[in-house]
């Protein structure tokens, strides 16, 4: 067991690091941010092409970089402090985690080296209007059709829907579980609305299907229940938002004591009040017990990606990270406001993204309330 | 100890009712529920009009004297006014500044030449108020005022120098009431004065501020040389601290009952919700609205065991933390709306950024735990005044 | 609208806790807890037929005081700030209302004049091992024998069961809801075990029936179903305790503070720190809010006795108050003994005392989750 | 970064395993699961048996250099022993304190004399430790120490006055490490020693505190003029804050993970009886659990994550919410597993004052928060040295 990042991944990091300090900052982000769009092209193809990001955990036989979920988490961490406006969580953490979990090898050999190179961007639409994150909230409707399927029905909070090039897609067969489709961005009968969110720096879409016809190639993988495949999809994508909240929560964390050091009032740094110390204490104390949540979900996710035996704790590890990481990115960001007083209630000061975005993030994919009842199903309860 | 309002009480609720009955309707009828906290930039016009049609009613400023146009309502009735008010889904008054904090500061602390001229135009809902406390280097510490006021001996005028910050309506309103230092010379709570401030004048800018909802209900406030008349200014040189402290005395008074029923309204809007979209089958959401429920009972029956103590803006020792309690109870409610909204409570109403009323609320929420003191400041004055525990050694 | 004590009502809370200051300082509760009986026998008489405190409640046609909740509630707080040990909860919060809300006007008139006077404790007993605490949760079975009736089956955590001379017991008539009996403590068939209590300051027992044989006047009230009176009595019981939880809460509150004025570390008392001072105003906070929910519910609960409209509200009131009152005393106390620091952890002292009989009273009758969700069935969700 | 354990790491888990399962049983059967904190005062002379078998087994010291009689245990070695122990139900140790506290410190400031002769009776559980730190006037204050070292020139002995508070197992021990202050004019940090006294001298008096478990595993340990012989003291004058600072360090390592294993322990029986008695259905209970459970998860990575930083006794900077962490949550645990009990959480096992294990967990976590540095303290410590706060002006 070792419990530290290798050199290599540790070299990962920093480059991340360092490109996403120069690259995303304040005001890359707030322009990204105010178009319908949310990302600019030129930094994605920098980050995908450039850098091989998207093609992190892809295997190197499918064009990618053959490595796994811990430099995934890696870059999400980095990602989340600094609030990167880009399609990386949906292309890669979802749409390229969904391909690897459902398709054919054959498929994965015609997609996967598009995606790898950045120049397809995918996205994973599944769940309805509930508040049912499993795949048991799946609300397409698909039924065969000749030789191929025909989809119909809605497709809610679509990360970057509206702007994807290829769109992966859980569906209902009734009566037969999942399937799980790779649709193309121009296909007939789809139409795609942008919906405006509070946190503007991740796009969310609506994806209405009606009628939409497809080959019989479309259909990822056998034609057999999904939901399993959807099931780890889902949570191998958890533990890379958890992550990208432990990013979040750490920044915050630092913005704030940075700010409280040079803020005066009654005469003094209010850094140096207890009142603002115990409660950076606490942000710390929350901080680091994500990250180690983080960590350790990214093990365990490596090893389902890999097929390993601790993959088994799949489901539990996502549930912990993302409890943990939700509680404390938000946690940690409504104190940063807290701690930064009036201004940090005004939309010129930076925090208040971090805010909205650590909000956004903790209902996707299930809040906090919902991972721990999970858990306490797993545990017998 | 007794639950039950007296006859002559029922009848006033009857009266009041009617009267909103009668009148927010027809070309008032978009304002209802709007213009609370959060919502306070929407109709400013219409909520200007609304103000007058109260006045016309009688029914501003109803916990005044008789003397000074108002009722001289009891706590009761004030209680049973803002119960109506807010169940009518009366709008957010503009005039609540005047009504609640200058005018009966003006009461208590004006001359009569100063009552006679000032609260009329309060009373009657055109003359509007607000306030210029806070300044960017004194968020909290109110104490640590740095704008300036200077006697022109030749005039009698003061002319007022400086910034205030995080002043509400301040591009709607007529006056603003302004705590400024007399004595240059001076440092903490000395040397101060409380003044009475034209805000259209050309030594004053109003600058709005871009919350985090995208809108702007505060502004700063700048004041280059600006003008205070001779007579404007309540007490003397060195009183500003004391009338200030009143004023926030005023503060917690009660107007928190018109507060607490536009917090009902909110909460009964998430439990709809909650009823409507099944979160509220969800423990964890059911518990959490329990205790909102809790804890808005406990905050209606707080204020009026607080209301019970002193009439003249000092508060009871019971008191001083009832701000820290409705504003922790309000940040919890607007994560509540979200959590109750499910994946839904992230798409805004339209774009660029037009967020839906609980979003804002959502949002607004996380000032409230800032402004008119932080909780920090809040739990030092609980620990320092009502608990008597040693202030902390300075530098 | 009138929500302050009456000058009366004000009276006799004053009147108690210069009682109460006497008469169960910390070495009288001391001496009382370690015994098995809990209470001494001199300062019940004197509570009870001098002071007139076990008459409180009761209308003066029974040979009460004719007074109402809002009394038992102020002095309910006041014995919360001494920890009273002594059968006023079990004998005139439960046992007394219990007869109030279910008996005849005629056995009222038989049994209440001699509890008015403090000649005899009641109690009562209803739940079994489970942890429902509501009239649901009632664990005696009854059955109709000849005129009379048959009890048998276990009752738990009786308050003062072992000691009290007159047993007011719930059972089950099967197909027939409730029934309520009066049951005298030398019955044949009832016996009656002393349970030893982590607070040792409020004493429970365990009553095992076995055929007991009553008579058809052991029944209170009509032959009908008792639920309703049960409820009642056990939301009253249950503001009451609420009352007396408010008052641990104030009381550790003002322990705590005091000790940390004279406490000094670093060189200052530890009262100027803020990290105390605003433990110690998180705790005043809860206590005045408790304080307020205490009240309102001592008024429903006196509407509710009166037969008042505003008793409509009882059950509300009940789990508001219980809710809010048995988290606060919880927190206070945790609070004070880590304000304490090491010897708020000793026997010696006496916060522990109050944080046992908060955990206690916190459980009893209905943790705050408990309270809570019956709020949100009462609110319709 | 992996989870898994390499095969000879593997094979090390079967040597433990097996060993346990051959040793913890006959004589030793009723210390299973017993001994761990709040049930430290149990069994002690059959678990001072049990420590001297666990020696002559090799399994003392493991992780202790293999000159001074250790294994060189890894860390993930050492992981392993401590799962094993406790999953085993291996008793509290006896000798925790000197093989992870007294005997590091020695190994790392002790001359070559004093390690040949301490070192040898720790690893042999022959010689039992426990600390003197905390004083009555310094509870979370260390530096300040008030106990006085006064060099008698004649014998070169030191001779030790004062008052130390909170010493684990001291009726139980052999020795006790001391700091006290060797320059009596010196205040705070400065002018203290680090002593190793003999605890079975005429000059130390042990007096139990009986704690609010009506049990007393904690003691008060008086000296006058006790002596600490001639090198028995540890580094030189003026040293013993940094070597205590280590020595604290040493308490936040591997002895860690041994104790998540107790946590492990009661979270599962806490679980047990949540299935068994219903209460697992609640959802606040199930919320609970999972919470706890999460967080015992996170402790054990937190570990992992603090253990590959230095071995030196020194804190890694994310190290520091360490103590913090666990003691919230282990208090929190106590609370759950009487939420959990339910109505029977109240009844005690015996008269008078018999607790059950759970009542005694419950009532022993609301220490956690207390000794070895108040959460306050630790607060401080991390917004101070981990955070770069600044400290709070002194008087």
């Amino acid at each position: 067991m070792e419990f530290r990042f290798t050199d290599e991944q540790q070299m990962i990091r920093e480059s991340a690091e360092a490109f996403l300090r120069e690259q995303s900052d304040p005001a890359a982000v707030r322009r990204a941010m105010a178009t319908e769009q949310g990302f600019e092209a030129a930094l994605w193809d920098e980050l995908a092409g450039g850098m091989g990001w998207s093609a992190m955990h892809i295997p190197e036989e499918f064009g990618g970089l053959g490595l796994g979920a811990v430099e995934l988490v890696a870059l999400m961490e980095e990602m989340g402090k600094r609030l990167l406006c880009a399609p990386f969580f949906s292309s890669v953490c979802l749409g390229t985690t969904a391909i690897l979990c459902a398709a054919t090898n054959a498929q994965k050999a015609a997609i996967l080296p598009d995606i790898a190179a950045g120049s397809v961007r995918a996205t994973l639409g599944w769940m309805g209007e509930g508040r049912d994150w499993s795949p048991a909230g799946t609300s397409l409707a698909c039924t065969r059709h000749g030789d191929g399927w025909r989809l119909q029905g809605e497709s809610h909070y679509v990360v970057d829907g509206h702007t994807a090039d290829l769109l992966v897609l859980a569906a209902r067969l009734p009566g037969e579980g999942i399937r799980v489709f790779a649709v193309p961005a121009g296909t007939a009968g789809l139409s795609r609305e942008w919906l405006p969110t509070m946190d503007q720096t991740r796009k969310l879409s609506k994806l209405s299907l009606d009628g939409v016809q497809l080959g019989s190639d479309a259909l990822l993988g056998l034609d057999q229940d999904a939901a399993e495949a959807l099931q780890k999809t889902l949570d191998i994508a958890t533990i890379a938002l958890a992550a990208e909240q432990s990013g979040v929560a750490q920044q915050v964390l630092e913005m704030a004591v940075a700010y409280t050091k040079e803020r005066h009032q009654f005469g003094r740094a209010i850094a140096s009040f207890q009142a603002i110390k115990h409660k950076a204490a606490d942000m710390m104390l929350k901080a680091e017990a994500s990250r180690s949540a983080a960590y350790y979900a990214a093990c365990v996710a490596d090893e389902a990606l890999r097929g390993g035996a601790a993959g088994a704790e799949l489901a539990q590890a996502a549930s912990l990270a993302k409890a943990s990481c939700s509680e404390t990115a938000f946690f940690n960001a409504g104190s940063a406001i807290q701690m930064y007083g009036g201004v940090g209630f005004t939309w010129e000061y930076d925090v208040h993204l971090y805010f909205k975005r650590a909000r956004a993030s903790e209902a996707f994919l299930g809040a906090p309330a919902w991972h721990r009842e999970r858990i306490a199903q797993e545990l017998g309860l | 100890m007794k639950l039950q309002f007296s006859e002559a009480d029922e009848h006033f609720r009857h009266e009041i009712a009617s009267w909103l009955a009668d009148n927010l309707r027809g070309e008032f009828e978009p304002l209802r529920f709007r213009g609370g906290p959060g919502d306070e930039h929407m109709f400013p016009e219409e909520r200007k009009h609304w103000e007058r049609r109260m006045a016309a009613g009688g029914w501003t400023c109803i916990g005044w004297p008789e003397e000074f146009g108002g009722r001289a309502a009891s706590i009761e009735q004030q209680v049973i006014f803002h119960e109506e008010y807010a169940r009518a889904g009366g709008p957010g008054r503009m005039g609540h500044i005047g009504e609640g904090l200058a005018g009966p500061t003006i009461i208590a602390f004006g001359t009569d030449e100063q009552k006679a001229r000032l609260l009329p135009g309060i009373r009657a809902g055109t003359e509007l108020w607000c306030q210029g406390y806070s300044e960017p280097a004194a968020g909290s510490d109110l104490a640590a005022v740095k704008t300036r006021a200077r006697l022109d001996a030749a005039t009698g005028r003061w002319l007022i120098s400086g910034q205030k910050v995080w002043t509400s309506l301040a591009h709607e309103s007529d006056w603003c009431f302004v705590i400024a230092r007399t004595d240059p010379d001076s440092v903490g709570h000395a040397g101060l004065g409380f003044f009475l401030v034209r805000l259209r004048q050309p030594g004053i800018t109003v600058r709005p501020i871009e919350q985090m909802t995208g809108t702007s209900e505060f502004n700063e406030v700048f004041f280059d040389e600006a003008v205070c008349e001779p007579g404007d200014m309540l007490g003397k040189p060195g009183e500003g601290w004391k009338i200030g402290m009143a004023l926030l005395g005023f503060e917690r008074g009660v107007s928190t009952l018109g507060q607490q029923m536009l917090f009902q309204n909110e909460l009964d809007e998430i439990v709809r919700i909650a009823r409507e979209n099944g979160a509220g089958k969800d423990p964890d959401i059911r518990q959490r609205i329990a205790d909102a429920w809790i804890g808005l009972r406990v905050m209606r029956y707080s204020a009026m065991r607080m209301l019970s103590g002193g009439a003249d803006g000092s508060l009871a020792r019971e008191a001083m933390s009832y701000k820290l309690y409705w504003a922790i109870w309000h940040r919890n409610l607007g994560k509540l709306a979200m959590d109750v909204l499910g994946p839904e409570a992230e798409i805004a109403e339209s774009a660029p950024y037009g967020l839906s009323r609980l979003q804002s609320l959502f949002l607004f929420t996380r000032a409230d735990t800032i402004y008119g003191g932080t909780n920090q400041i809040q739990r030092n004055i609980i620990a320092e005044r009502a608990l008597g525990m040693p202030k902390e050694p300075r530098r």
